[in-house]
C-alpha cells in the first residue's frame, strides 16, 4: 500500500508549480501542515481555491506563490482583514494577483457539481448581485420547465485538493467529524487528493453515516497530529483563537510577517504541530 | 442600574435581539448578529433555532463564536450538515425565516456593500466579500440587518451591491423575480428603522433612550425620513443587559485562549 | 406541542383526495403503518411518488386508489414484478393509471431538487434510453461554458410525504440511521412531512452528523412501533424476506389480494403491526 | 467432484466472478451480479470495493442481499451515503469502475430492456423498469452483463431501450457523446462473450466446459458470431464452487425467514 506516505513526498508528488489547488476546510480542519509544506517546497503561479482563504492562502500569497486567487470570503474568521492578500490586490506586493470571486452558495454548489462530475452548477443565487457584472464565469441558464432564470457557474475540477480529518484506518479510509464542511466534496471533484490526519487506527469506530473518504478516493494519506493548528480538530484540540487574534498584527507589515514565516513555517517541520496543540488538547 | 446604565452598542444587541421569536429559524451572520441571536435565546426566545453557514443547525452555543465555524458551535447543535447542503436544502429550500446581517456598507434601501471601497478592479480598501450573504439576502423568507451609525457606513450610494436589498425601491424586488421579502428591519446603535410599505427606503420608527433625531442624522450619509408616530425603544431590561454582558465575559475569557 | 398525534388524526389532517404524496424508503424504512391508514381512510385520485414503489404502492393501486404513478423501478425488489400494479398499467384493474417514467438517478436528482428549491433538476442521465420518447417530463440543458447537453427534470415536490424513522425526541426532532435512501429530501421537497417512529425517547444521542430532521421541518409525528414491517428499522428488527415473497402469491388474483387487505389493513389497526416485528426484533 | 459436477448457473456466476480484481469499484446489479461480485470478493478479490445503490459503499455482506437495501449491506459497509450522493458523487461523479447489470432482454451489441415487452403505452408484460442501470449503464468506466441465455431473452431486436449499450454497433457510443465504454463483457449460463472492437457485436469468446456452438446458438434470438480463437471456459475449482454453494446455503437460510 503506497498510499502512506510523510507530507514532504505527498506534497512533491501530488503539487506541482502551476497547478490549480484547493486546500479546504471551513473553519475547522484547516490543512495548516500541507500548506506549510508546500510554502516550504516553493511551489509557485499557483491558482488556489477556497471558500474561505484565511491564515494559508495569505500566507502563500504574502510568499507570492499565487498567480490566482477563486474564493467567496477573504477574510480572517471573526477578526477582520487578510492583510497579506489584501496588500497584493490593492498594492500588488509581492506580486500582482488575479482573483475570481463568488458568493459562498456559488463555491459550494461549484464543489458539488465538481464532485458530481458535471460540467457546471445550477443554482438560484446571484439575485440583484454585483459580483455578475465582475465575475464573467457567472452566468445563467433557463429552466425548460418554468422558464425561470437560475444562476450557472463553472464546477470545480482542482488538480489537487488537500484537507486535514481526524482519523484513517489502516487501509487508507479517512474519517472526518464535526463541521465537515465542503471537504469530502472538494476531494471528490480533485483529481488528486491527499489528506493529513491526527491519527492512523485500526478501526475508524464511527457511526453508519459518518462522512468517510474510501481509500480508494484518496492519493496520499499522512500522519501528521496537530496538522489543522491554529484551525482544530472537532474533539481532538480546541481552535486558537488567540492565533487569530495574532496574525492580524504579525501580517501588518512586511517584516512582521516575512520573520514569523522563517521562525513558524520555513525553518519548520510537520512535526512541530504536535507541540502547538499541546495546550489546547482536549482533556478526555 | 440607573437608565442610561448602558452603551449605545449593548442597546443595539438587545433591541435586535427583542425582533426574534421562538418560531424564528434564524440565519446568523458573525458578529453583532451572533450576539443579538444568542441573547434572544437565553431571554425571551429559548426554542428560536440558530444557523450558522457552517452547516450547524439548532445550535445552542455557551459563549459567542468568533468564527462562523467554532467547535462550540458543532457540539452544541441538534445536527451539522454539509456546507452544499446548508446552501442547498435549507436556504435555498426556503428554510430560513430570517437571515441577519451586519454591513460595512449600507443605502437608504437596505442594500449592502462588504466587497470593496472604491472600484472593484482597484479598489481603495479590499474588504473580505459577500461569502453567504447574496444568497442569504434572496433567499431568507425576510432581511434584518444590524450596524453601527455612520456616515462611513450608511451612504447615499454604495460601491459595490453585494448583497441585494431593495435594489432603487419600491418593487425592485420583484421586478428580478424575488419572492421573498428583502430587509424589513435595521436596528442601528442609534435607532430601530423600518422600510416604508411603498418606497421601501428605511424610515426610522424608534429611537433609542437619550438619542436626538439629530444624532440619526448626523451619523448617517443620507438624508433621514422619521415616521409620523416616532417611539422611544425601551430601555434594556436588567436581565437583558445582565445576560448580554455575561455573554460577553464568558466569550472574552474563552477567545483569549 | 401538537407536532405529536395520533397516526389517524396525521393522515386524516394531511393527506387529501387528490394529493401528491410520497411515501418513502428506501428498502428500508418503508412507511407501511402510514399507507395502510391511508388505505383504511379511503383516499383517492392520488398521485403516487416512489423511486421504488413496492407492496404499499401495488396495495394502494390495487385498491384503485391511485390515479397516477410517477417512479423508476416499479417491482418486488429480489423478488420480481408487483402484480397489482402491473394489473392496472395492462389490463385497467381496478381502473386505469397514469404513469409517469424516470430513472433512479433523474428521480433522486428530482428530489434533491425539490429539496433545494430548485424548479428541475439538472444531471448526465438518459443517453440513449428509451424513456426520452415516452416521458415529455425529460428535457435537456445545454451547460453555458462547455455546451455539453444535460438532462432536465422537473424537481419532485410533493404536497405531503410520509417517511419512518428509528426515533424522535421530546421536541419532535427525528433520526434516520442505516440506508437513508431519499427520506431527508423526500421530506424537505414536501409541504407536510409526516413521520411515523419507533419510539419518542428523550435524547437522539446520535452522532454529530446523522441524518437528522429538525422538528420545525415536519408537519406531524406519529409512534408506531413495527411501523415499517414487512420493511425493516436498522438495529432495530430485520426485514421480513419471507413476507415480500409471499406477496408474490397473495397479489396473484384479486381476490386472495382483496381478502388480505380486509384481514391485514382494513380491518386492523396501528396497534397490530408491533405483533408483526416481535419475532424479527434483534436481540441485544 | 467430477468436472461437470455444477450447474450451468454456477458456471455463469463463477465465470463472472473471475473477470473482477481487487483494485475494482463495482456498482451491483442484485441476482446474478450480486452472487458473482461476493464469489469474487470472498476468493481471489478480497480487497474489491462492492457498491449497491441503497447507498453502501465497500459492503461485505454474509449473505446475498434479497433486495438492494438489506440491512445486511449496511452493518459490513464501510459507509451508507445517501441515494442522491450515490447517484451524482459516486456514479455519475465517474468512480465506478465496472456497472454489472442483469437483464430481461438483450440484444447483441449490449443494448438491455427491462422495462416492457411490446409496446410501451399497451406493454403485454410490463417489467420493473429500469431503476439504476440507464446511467449505471452511461456513467460506469464498463459494464458487465450477465444472465441466462434463451431465445426470449436474446433477442435481434429488444422491445425498449431501457439502458443504452452500443446502440447500433460501431461508434455510437461516442457519436451520443458517452464518454465510457459500455459493455466490454457478458456472462452467459454457456459462454463468454466480448464485443468485436470494431462493430461492437458480442462475439463468444470462450464456450462453458461441455457447451457447444449448437447450444449457444439454439438459445440465441440473433445469428452468433464465434471468435476464432474460441476458447473453454476453465472449470468452477473446488473453492469456487465451495464457496458459492455455502454463500447460497446461508442466503436460503437467512431468507426463508
Amino acid at each position: 500500500m503506497t498510499l502512506f506516505c510523510s507530507l514532504h513526498d505527498a506534497v512533491a508528488d501530488n503539487l506541482k508549480d502551476g497547478d490549480t489547488a484547493a486546500f479546504e476546510g471551513f473553519t475547522h480542519l484547516i490543512p495548516h501542515a500541507a500548506a506549510h509544506e508546500a510554502i516550504r517546497q516553493g511551489r509557485k503561479d499557483l491558482t488556489l481555491i477556497r471558500m474561505t482563504p484565511d491564515l494559508i492562502y495569505d500566507q502563500m500569497v504574502g510568499m507570492g506563490m499565487v498567480e490566482k486567487l477563486i474564493f467567496s470570503y477573504v477574510g480572517n474568521p471573526g477578526v477582520g482583514l487578510l492583510r497579506r492578500t489584501r496588500d497584493a490586490i490593492e498594492n500588488g506586493w509581492p506580486r500582482t494577483i488575479k482573483i475570481e470571486e463568488h458568493s459562498h452558495a456559488a463555491m459550494a454548489n461549484a464543489y458539488e457539481a465538481g464532485a458530481s462530475g458535471l460540467p457546471c452548477a445550477v443554482f438560484r443565487g446571484y439575485l440583484g448581485a454585483g459580483l455578475k457584472d465582475v465575475n464573467s464565469n457567472i452566468r445563467s441558464l433557463t429552466c425548460p420547465f418554468t422558464g425561470e432564470e437560475l444562476a450557472a457557474v463553472p464546477s470545480i475540477r482542482p488538480d489537487v485538493t488537500f484537507i486535514h480529518a481526524h482519523r484513517a484506518d489502516r487501509k487508507g479510509n479517512v474519517l472526518i467529524e464535526g463541521i465537515i464542511g465542503i471537504q469530502k466534496e472538494a476531494v471528490l471533484a480533485a483529481n488528486r487528493a491527499v489528506v493529513t490526519v491526527e491519527q492512523i487506527v485500526d478501526d475508524l469506530d464511527t457511526h453508519a453515516n459518518a462522512c468517510v473518504l474510501p481509500h480508494w478516493s484518496l492519493s496520499a494519506v499522512c500522519e501528521v497530529p496537530g496538522g489543522a493548528h491554529p484551525s482544530y480538530t472537532h474533539g481532538i484540540y480546541d481552535r486558537d483563537n488567540a492565533a487569530y487574534l495574532e496574525w492580524d498584527k504579525i501580517s501588518a507589515d512586511h517584516d512582521s510577517f516575512l520573520a514569523w514565516m522563517k521562525t513558524n513555517v520555513l525553518d519548520a517541520s510537520p512535526e512541530d504541530l504536535e507541540a502547538r496543540v499541546s495546550r489546547l488538547r482536549k482533556v478526555k | 442600574m440607573t437608565s442610561l446604565d448602558f452603551t449605545p452598542d449593548e442597546m443595539m444587541t438587545i433591541a435586535a435581539s427583542r425582533m426574534l421569536s421562538n418560531e424564528d429559524v434564524c440565519f446568523v451572520g458573525i458578529g453583532a448578529p451572533s450576539a443579538a441571536c444568542n441573547v434572544a435565546r437565553l431571554t425571551h426566545a429559548p426554542d428560536i433555532t440558530l444557523i450558522y453557514e457552517s452547516g450547524t443547525i439548532g445550535t445552542t452555543p455557551d459563549v459567542l463564536p468568533l468564527s462562523i465555524g467554532d467547535g462550540e458551535l458543532c457540539e452544541t447543535a441538534l445536527t451539522t450538515v454539509s456546507v452544499p447542503e446548508m446552501f442547498r436544502y435549507w436556504l435555498q429550500g426556503g428554510r430560513i425565516t430570517i437571515g441577519f446581517l451586519g454591513a460595512a456598507q449600507l443605502d437608504k434601501y437596505g442594500n449592502i456593500n462588504t466587497t470593496v471601497i472604491g472600484d472593484y478592479h482597484k479598489p481603495t480598501t479590499r474588504l473580505p466579500g459577500g461569502g453567504g450573504a447574496p444568497e442569504i439576502a434572496s433567499s431568507s423568507g425576510e432581511i434584518y440587518i444590524t450596524m453601527k451609525q455612520s456616515v462611513r457606513g450608511m451612504v447615499e450610494k454604495i460601491d459595490f451591491y453585494t448583497s441585494f436589498g431593495h435594489g432603487d425601491g419600491g418593487d425592485h424586488r420583484q421586478r428580478l423575480g424575488i419572492k421573498t421579502k428583502g430587509p424589513t428591519l435595521l436596528i442601528t446603535d442609534l435607532a430601530i428603522w423600518r422600510p416604508n410599505p411603498e418606497t421601501k427606503e428605511f424610515v426610522v420608527t424608534s429611537l433609542h433612550p437619550g438619542v436626538t433625531r439629530d444624532d440619526v442624522q448626523k451619523t448617517c450619509g443620507w438624508s433621514v425620513r422619521f415616521a409620523d408616530d416616532l417611539e422611544t425603544t425601551p430601555n434594556p431590561t436588567d436581565q437583558e443587559l445582565q445576560t448580554l454582558r455575561a455573554l460577553k465575559e464568558r466569550t472574552a475569557a474563552a477567545h483569549s485562549g
